[in-house]
């Protein structure tokens, strides 16, 4: 754990803290390419609204929410940063092969980046299919590929007012 | 008159920087000259040597022009690169 | 296939169309013990807010819904029946088991019973966790044995005035 | 004066019929009586004789008293009796 960073780090980071269009467009993005980045609270009924389909008898979800720990370490809040361009690049490429990989009609995932609370939501993936399982093993590799090759970093600030970088792979 | 090895031109490639190499670096973007065909291992060599960066380069990945490429890509001017820290999305 | 039921057989499945109690008792019942039967729209919201919890990371959650076929048979809309005092104690049983199996925080599953249209939803399921895994694998887990041993029925009313039992086994 | 075998008063069992063994019989409870110590297949064997079922009891569960019992359970007087056709939640 290091200390907060000073000011001149926090401005490197402040660009990957916002993204470059608006909060529509954003929604768009994940109705036409499956994937998006929102540094505002995601609506998850709106991103479900765009999986409704008559054909499909299951619908699978999951929500990242921020926790009020890691490990043995009290969580006070966090923040995540984003590559934007380089994070819709390998989200539109990873919504594409999980709808080749598995039998599956739809699937919707969006990253939220910005200062997060604890309880607020960072990733929401929502899937639907005919069938039970290809909604369920898709939604979940879904995220374990989001965790591994999406460009996002997450930042947890505690209590004593140090803060850490994670890593998914370490 | 001629020489043996043409001096061409150095090329120019923009930076991006992002999470703890932003850290290291104190700033989000750079731009930086380089010798033509130079690789991306490198300019994350010149990149070390400015900021006094020691995290070798096979512990982070490297996107150009907003694409994952293999670290052995050569650069080409106009390039953005960007050094990728371990990912903790999700 | 056969034709739909007489009117006699129809007045016979009547009692397994409802729930017993009201609504407000069914939720209350489904925070309880994890499991509920409901004979209107499932409110997802309404359940998920029982599982706000900051310990938790994950929330998986999956959906069944009415699809507009089976098989090749298009499906004009369906009818769930239930046994309630059964299942309530069948689920209340599977809850608790979920809950020792996997190493998950909450669980709640609501089933719903009576006549369903196309795109309405039968089940819902969600569980919450620190982590993801645990909470998708005790998600299915739940589904697969709500499939099995929860007694409800299904009958499916076709475009020819034709109906048919369904059966998950087979 | 004594009987060899003891003529005991049956019993009295509630069913509750459910799905395609509701469509079967017409009605969504019975109310029958069986000699004591009966087991549930023969319970189910007097239902199948009342209403002309041929499905065999090995296809269905039964539950008594509104929890799964095994077939060969022992009947008492006053239990509620559901034969289970296959389920279909979900």
């Amino acid at each position: 754990m290091t200390k907060a960073p000073s000011t001149l780090a926090t401005d490197a980071h402040t660009p990957a803290l916002r993204i470059k269009g608006d909060t529509d467009s954003a929604y768009h993005l994940a109705y036409q390419d499956g994937f998006a980045l929102l540094d505002i609270p995601i609506d998850a009924q709106r991103l479900k609204d765009m999986l409704d389909d008559e054909r499909c008898g299951a619908f699978a979800c999951f929500e990242g929410w921020v926790r009020n720990h890691n490990n043995a370490a009290a969580v006070e809040r966090l923040t995540y940063y984003g590559y934007e361009a380089l994070a819709l690049n390998q989200g539109r490429a990873i919504m594409s092969e999980a709808k080749a990989r598995f039998d599956i009609t739809h699937a919707v995932a969006v990253h939220r980046i910005g200062e997060l609370a604890i309880g607020d939501m960072a990733v929401w993936i929502g899937v639907v299919s005919a069938h039970r399982y290809p909604a369920f093993d898709a939604c979940r590799w879904i995220l374990d590929t989001i965790k591994a090759d999406i460009p996002v970093w997450k930042q947890e600030y505690y209590a004593d007012d140090s803060s850490q970088w994670l890593s998914n792979n370490g | 008159m001629s020489t043996q090895h043409t001096e061409r031109a150095p090329i120019t490639v923009h930076l991006l920087y992002f999470a703890s190499v932003a850290e290291a670096t104190g700033r989000h973007e750079d731009v930086v000259h380089i010798a033509p065909d130079s690789s991306l291992t490198e300019l994350y060599a010149q990149i070390q040597a400015r900021y006094g960066i020691t995290r070798p380069y096979r512990e982070l990945r490297v996107a150009v022009n907003d694409d994952f490429a293999p670290w052995t890509t050569v650069l080409q001017d106009g390039d953005w690169v960007a050094f990728i820290p371990p990912v903790a999305g999700g």
